[in-house]
């Protein structure tokens, strides 16, 4: 093949592969999106073998290896729980990394088969580009490892900070820069092991001081390293395809990472830099570490717009807030998706009997959407989304199982078993009766921590 | 023609005044003179001192003012004996009923007396500051309200609550004019579960313009007049309405009547059997008793219990209201003067081209 | 006047950052988690690299030290693709089930 | 102990009813015997079929009901004749006054019956549904607000019409416990401007969260006991209460006055001055006019005419809305059984420990 | 200067092309997105003067012809009144159209100039690449001048259609594609000039159907064509700063041109073919052919949030709709953005006295904020923006000026005398009165043609 | 094994395609005409091509009709960047004064 049709076609895989993003950032055609990366990586397979060209029994062992490879890839894929999603990304990020660093030093060790010049004379533009990849390549190796095992809880998910650390950090970065001037120097090979060396180093202390809620994150940053990583190779390799996807996986891995604190509220910096994750997981601590899912309003409102029926459950809190006229419009943007709506009145909900109704009934909602408990609690178990909306005591669960908690006895709205159950309120803090709700750490349960009505509010704009 | 006076109604059958302390200033800017029999709102709380403040003059007896003042300012005619004392060409403004004001307006006549009833105002954009009939429809329709729910013995909202829950209380409107629309937005407001009927199409609209839910006679043609106000049904018509309602009365907990055909007798329209079918304790306030009546067993001024079912029915149910219903009448009032003061003479001018002056002027013996 | 061709691969590496920008800029976040296992099944299509590793040198001596890290970079970089491409159809294959229950 | 009884209360002071054929179907399904009195609940509307229906057994007198019943179930205290009728041993459930009942009590108590005052039932989550200082206030609070605006002599909602603007209500609640929450709710519904105080300063949030305005006394501790009552404020609380409420009760068309230390005498708010300062045809109404009221001129079941301000007042207001009361009520009273059923013996066990018993167990003679 | 160092400031800018069409996406950015794009041009030009090199008399020529169409193009741009603007914008591209073709032109005549072969010997992917410049930029060229016409008003803007056109256009789109095919075949001049003169015919009869209503898409769609003509010329000149931009303005003004579609409701090839056009414009000429100016919601946000006062003038419209939820949740929105919202209502709002202030109260609007009649009147003259939501008749002016109609003496609420007005209604039918309102017609009301209460909340979503 | 340049430019092309559709996707509709015009403006980068076609040739010659071609076409697209830059300016400055008014 040559070089120009197959460089066309590592275009087409480019292309395709931003069509894969493209699709993925919208559930409608996600799916599609997932078929055109498969697409895209097929055709980059397919060209390299061809414009190589030479089958000789060599390419047997690339077969060999890639079915392994694949077959391991396929069934881990099939036997992993849905649950452990993140570690398993987390995982796979490694591998990319540990291949673009074994690319990196085949051609270190054998430039003449990529056309870079002689052993010990390899270009000098090339030979920056490899160590660039060798390294970035390295770090997200040993950085998605620590991420993988902290994810895995076979490492403890509490940030380890120590004194001096981003120090230690910038030193060590400085070192690879240092060892890559003598390398293209030089080109002696230990300055290369050197380099590669120290850039595992370098992946194992950015990733242990950050704490594992912000994982998501440090798993995105990871994924644009090994972006870069391949892009690096790219350059070296004169391969278009590797160039265009390696700087499409880094560049939009960045700016997920960064989406993500947003949404999350935390400074993009705080947690790459790792130190800050500290004060956060202080916090945790305090709550007797019980993890807490928390979301925001896109969550929300996709989960809402997924469900086919949604029960509404309005406490003090939504009084408070002033919220009933934002939550009636939510309700109308369900309804106007075809899904069903209904409210769920408990007895005592609220600072007053019919608290409730009244600020319903302010806002419009028709009388024979309002169901009291004894008629609404069966339907929570066919129910796919509870939405509570500042209520707390009135859902919760320890009413039924501890006599000794003092609302022991009170018959209680039983939201949890509903598929999702989204909780509405500020903070952990507890309701009226001044207890602690264990929903809140239910795997089920999305907190959303805001203001009644902003949340509701929002999440109205993100069903529109 | 700069003397305006009022003289005290008969406490007895009415409450309102046809001038109020903040419409004696606007006379003033306008330079009439104004005269008040002493003690002229006294049974509303003002006190003569206000509208003194105002500029008005109060004279100890009514005769004084009928005898000074051009143009006299009523609720409701005048007895007799005013109808003797007021001067001859004076104009007279109020609300009269051609039938059972027939003698004295007859009288009055005599005397060359110019009458204007409010009662008969075109339904004209223009003359809606002037409308009493609005005005006070309008109020009606909220008191009926809040006197139903005085009445009845349950809660009307919906509340649940930890002893249990309370159903909402299921409000009928019977008749979508100025009144029923108001009578729906208060029941609404209250929490109840509202319905109206009646036999304008176009009420559909505004029933649920307010959130409540319109109950309409299947087939009904539109009975609209072109001056807005409904014509009498036929039998066909009336029929249907019927089976409609006989289950719609049953299921209701309060029902508002205020069908009405201008000029005619009420319609009858809850039947006895209707009333009878009710749940003990619901309440029937009949707004239309002054003309007959909408519903079975409705007197005015009297709660007839039928069954468990209170009908009540007041004859002016603005007496219960005097403040609110003086203000906006004594306004209606001063508009309607304000439209036959000519701005550049000065003075008043009665335009006989001007719709609102022909159509109110009562010029012939009745 | 010939333009080198690294030229072309910045722009090319460049416009490629902006296309990667942008095409998350606007995802939803309940998407966040299978675009990250596609983007992360993308990014081995380092394999590419990895098989001209694995097939350079001579015909003859096929198990240099430089093919041996190809081979391995293969192995791995192959449980990534097919990995991350099944386990995003996998994910994604929940979203379309919860749709179908409207 | 499976026979339930229920004998008429005094129909001139009291209306409501302590069994509802509702509440029979459940107290069947938990095997309970009821007998009542013929013609129970006939003054509500209600038929004895329907108790029939329900599975209720009526019985001529209350000789017979007293007699046969192991718990018998009341509203207020029984009479002198009562006390000598009903069962040694029986369990009388009830709202009881330890000050006006004391000597029925004390008779009640030498027959060794356990009698039990949901007057003193803990304010603990799980009382709630027994709760019926609750329910009961909550439905006062609407009604206060219904029955004052029935007596006002103007409309309460804001209409901006051709006739002029009507001005909103102003309503000021004083005491933002459950009744007066509900009365802010139900005075906001009619599009009253509603504003509150109260000496404990989570009511703030509470009444906001009802859209009404809160008046704080600035600089006030909180005043809230551990059970959610309200403490007795000191003087120079009072103080700044006066003057904040001197001006507030001025500028108010509507009060309704809920404020309440249980067990104490209500406390005075508004003063005789302050009453005379509010404008002709304001109305205060005294919800807590049986225990002493908040209000000057405030006298049960009396409408007082002060300089044209009413103050009304009406010893148990619930007799205005029995039927909903009655059924609250009677739900209250079938919970408190539902509590001292045991379960698993499927009879009336009179755990001492719960708290729910212990604390409305009168047990030792007054 | 090297080839790739002046390759490298190619790219430089056209990244800053990038960043300007960027920075013009939201407001907060647009003025900065303008300074790169002029940045980008100057190193655009500075690179070209550089990499050429030769400061021959040439350089001179090249000098007083760019500064004598400078001065043209600024002295035009501060002349033009605000309102002229879409027809400058088509006017403007009708010059980049004739300059490509120029260019093309150009290297033609001279391949040599351009290392493109010798006359009549030119490279074939140089000649295809060259001729598609040209065609596009011919049919920019007059398809601009034609919308020029048809904007300025020198050409009637109703659309021209005639039967069979689009045959003709198909006919014609071959007949271009048969030319270039012989161009390539004898590289004879004949083919190439009457290639382009074909492209200006096309070009006038693609402009000339499509109705005045849907020439910002046209406008928005020569752009696009533009941008194309010049990226054929960049592969031409085989110079990225041409083919970078050139991409982007194409695409961008394609997909620009999409959206506005989308924003009318219209469909996207049903303007770009014309035909259907004509059936728009027929409605229009019942009306008595007076202009209504007509938006959407982003519009109606989008003035709103530039307001410093709002006056809200609820109907009977908003009464039917059940729109005063929305309405005041609309009014928080802009009150959060520190925006001043009072309501004005009407003594006859509605069907009944106080109709309005019962729908307000059960918003929940704040009763100081609702303004009687006599009280809000004379503030409408200082008050940015009058939303009148479903109301009407209390609007119309002839109640001041016309003795006859059936509304004559009844006040009005003057919202004419705002800034800007907004009509939120269903059509252009009358109210209760039955007579048409002259307010529609004016300069400073848009119409917002929906339901009070969708497009209500359409501008909260857009608020926020 | 050299790649014909061309490769590269299409390369190129086609992701600023990509760029061009994603930048203008989620613009304001109140900006539409501003980034019209600056879209027009930056489009008269057409100017290089005709600084090269003015500037082609002997330097003697530089009134050969392919350079007059070029003048022209200068002169047009100099029109345009000038004007367009500069018009647009005004129109945003319109916006944010109307800002500043709050
Ligand atoms: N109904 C009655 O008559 C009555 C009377 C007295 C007491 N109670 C008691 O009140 C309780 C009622 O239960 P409930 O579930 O309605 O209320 P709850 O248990 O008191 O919980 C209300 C929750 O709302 C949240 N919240 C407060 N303001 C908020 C805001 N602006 N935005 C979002 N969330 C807000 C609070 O959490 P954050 O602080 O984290 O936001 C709080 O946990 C019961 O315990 C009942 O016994 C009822
Ligand atoms: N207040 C009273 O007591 C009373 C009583 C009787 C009569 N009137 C009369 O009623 C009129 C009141 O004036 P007004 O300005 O409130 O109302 P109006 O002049 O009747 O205008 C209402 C407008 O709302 C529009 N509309 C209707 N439904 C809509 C919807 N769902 N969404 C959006 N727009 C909708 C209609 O236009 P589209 O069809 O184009 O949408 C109509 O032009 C006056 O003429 C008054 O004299 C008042
Ligand atoms: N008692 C009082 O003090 C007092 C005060 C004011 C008004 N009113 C009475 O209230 C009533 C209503 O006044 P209004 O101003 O609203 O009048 P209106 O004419 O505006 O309304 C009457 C409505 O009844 C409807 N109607 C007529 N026949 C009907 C039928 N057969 N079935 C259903 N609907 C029918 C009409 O279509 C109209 O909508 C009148 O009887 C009036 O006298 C009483
Ligand atoms: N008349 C009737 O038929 C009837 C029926 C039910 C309740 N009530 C009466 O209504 C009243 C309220 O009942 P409740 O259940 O709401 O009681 P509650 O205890 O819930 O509320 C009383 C409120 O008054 C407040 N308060 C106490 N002292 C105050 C002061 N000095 N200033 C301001 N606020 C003060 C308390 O903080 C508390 O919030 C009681 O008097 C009760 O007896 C009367």
């Amino acid at each position: 093949m040559s070089a120009n049709l197959s460089a066309i076609f590592y275009l087409i895989s480019g292309v395709l592969f931003i069509l894969a993003l493209r699709g993925l950032s919208s559930p409608g055609t996600s799916r599609r999106g997932n078929l055109f990366g498969i697409l895209g990586m097929l055709i980059a397979i397919t060209v390299t073998f061809l414009s190589i060209g030479n089958f000789s029994s060599g390419f047997i062992y690339v077969l060999i290896f890639l079915l392994a490879g694949g077959s391991v890839g396929a069934f881990i894929a099939y036997k992993i729980p849905m649950t452990a999603m993140p570690e398993l990304v987390a995982g796979f990020h490694s591998l990319v990394g540990l291949a673009a660093v074994f690319v990196a030093i085949s051609a270190f060790l054998n430039p003449l088969a990529f056309n870079l010049g002689l052993p010990g004379d390899i270009k000098l533009s090339s030979l920056i580009e490899m160590s660039i990849g060798a390294a970035v390549g390295a770090i997200t190796f040993s950085g998605s490892i620590i991420a993988f095992l902290k994810l895995r809880g076979i490492m403890s998910g509490s940030p380890i900070t120590f004194k001096g650390q981003h120090y230690i950090n910038l030193l060590l970065g400085l070192t690879i820069i240092v060892l890559i001037f003598y390398l293209c120097k030089n080109q002696s090979d230990s300055f290369f092991w050197s380099m590669i060396a120290i850039s595992f180093l370098v992946g194992l202390l950015l990733i242990i001081p950050i704490g594992g809620a912000d994982m998501p994150v440090v798993i995105s940053m990871l994924n644009s390293y090994s972006g870069w990583a391949a892009a690096g190779i790219g350059f070296t390799l004169e391969n278009t395809a590797l160039i265009i996807t390696g700087a499409l996986v880094g560049s939009s891995g960045a700016i997920l990472s960064y989406i993500m604190c947003k949404g999350m509220n935390r400074s993009f910096f705080s947690v790459i830099l790792g130190g800050f994750g500290g004060t956060n997981s202080a916090q945790q601590k305090d709550k007797t570490k019980k993890p807490v899912k928390s979301g925001n309003s896109e969550d929300a409102a996709f989960l809402m717009k997924n469900a086919s029926s949604v029960i509404i459950v309005p406490g003090y809190g939504m009084a408070v807030a002033q919220a009933q006229h934002a939550v009636r419009e939510m309700a109308d943007c369900l309804k106007k998706n075809g899904i069903k709506v209904s409210y769920a009145v408990h007895p005592v909900a609220g600072r007053m009997p019919g608290h409730m109704n009244v600020l319903l009934a302010e806002a419009n909602v028709p009388y024979d959407e309002v169901f009291e408990q004894e008629n609404i609690n069966n339907d929570f178990a066919s129910t796919d989304v509870a939405f509570i909306i500042g209520a707390n005591d009135v859902t919760n669960p320890v009413a039924k199982t501890d006599p000794q908690s003092p609302i022991y006895g009170m018959p209680i709205l039983d939201v949890e078993k509903s598929k999702s159950v989204l909780f509405v309120k500020r903070s952990l803090s507890p309701g009226y009766a001044g207890i602690d709700n264990e929903l809140f750490y239910r795997d089920n349960t999305l907190m959303l921590f805001a203001d009644a009505k902003k949340m509701t509010e929002e999440i109205v704009k993100n069903l529109g | 023609m700069k003397i305006i006076g009022s003289v005290k109604e008969d406490l007895a059958a009415e409450k309102r005044i046809s001038v109020t302390p903040d419409v004696v200033k606007k006379y003033k800017d306008l330079d009439f003179s104004i005269y008040l029999e002493k003690n002229y709102g006294n049974h509303l709380g003002i006190r003569d001192e206000e509208y003194k403040d105002n500029g008005a003059s109060l004279v100890n007896s009514s005769k004084e003012v009928l005898e000074k003042s051009e143009i006299v300012l009523r609720v409701n005619c005048l007895s007799n004996d005013q109808a003797n004392l007021i001067k001859n060409q004076s104009i007279l403004i109020g609300q009269f009923d051609d039938f059972s004001n027939k003698e004295i307006i007859n009288k009055l006549i005599k005397k060359d007396i110019k009458i204007f009833s409010l009662n008969s105002l075109p339904r004209i954009t223009r003359a809606q500051s002037m409308d009493v009939l609005s005005s006070q429809a309008n109020l009606a329709g909220y008191r009926a309200v809040i006197e139903s729910v005085e009445a009845f013995e349950k809660a009307v909202p919906m509340m649940m609550t930890a002893a249990g829950t309370i159903t909402p209380a299921k409000v009928l409107v019977i008749g979508a004019g100025v009144a029923g629309l108001q009578a729906i937005a208060t029941a609404k407001r209250l929490g109840g579960i509202v319905s109206a009927t009646d036999v304008r199409i176009i009420a559909k609209e505004q029933v649920e313009s307010l959130g409540g839910k319109f109950l309409s006679v299947e087939g009904a043609e539109n009975l609209e007049t072109k001056e807005g106000y409904a014509k009498e049904a036929d039998e066909s018509f009336k029929k249907k309405q019927t089976d409609l309602l006989k289950n719609a009365v049953k299921k209701n907990d309060i029902i508002i009547c205020t069908a009405l055909i201008p000029g005619k007798k009420a319609p009858r329209i809850i039947s006895e059997d209707m009333v009878k079918s009710m749940k003990p304790g619901s309440i029937i306030y009949d707004l239309a008793v002054g003309q007959g009546g909408n519903s079975a067993f409705s007197e005015a001024d009297k709660v007839n219990l039928v069954n468990g079912v209170k009908v009540m029915g007041v004859k002016n149910i603005l007496n219960n209201l005097p403040l609110t219903a003086s203000n906006l009448y004594a306004k209606n009032l001063f508009n309607f003067v304000y439209n036959l003061y000519d701005k550049k003479k000065k003075s008043i001018f009665l335009n006989e081209e001007d719709e609102i002056v022909s159509k109110t002027l009562i010029t012939k013996e009745l | 006047m010939e333009i080198d061709p690294f030229i072309f691969r910045l722009s090319i590496f460049i416009l490629s950052i902006f296309v990667g920008y942008y095409v998350v800029w606007s995802v939803t976040p309940s998407l966040h988690t299978p675009l990250m296992s596609v983007t992360n099944a993308i990014s081995s299509v380092i394999i590419v690299g990895a098989i001209i590793a694995g097939l350079s040198g001579n015909i003859e001596s096929i198990f240099d030290t430089s093919n041996i890290f190809g081979f391995l970079a293969i192995f791995l970089a192959a449980i990534n693709i097919f990995g991350g491409f099944l386990v995003t159809q996998r994910m994604l294959q929940m979203y379309k089930k919860k749709k179908k229950n409207k």
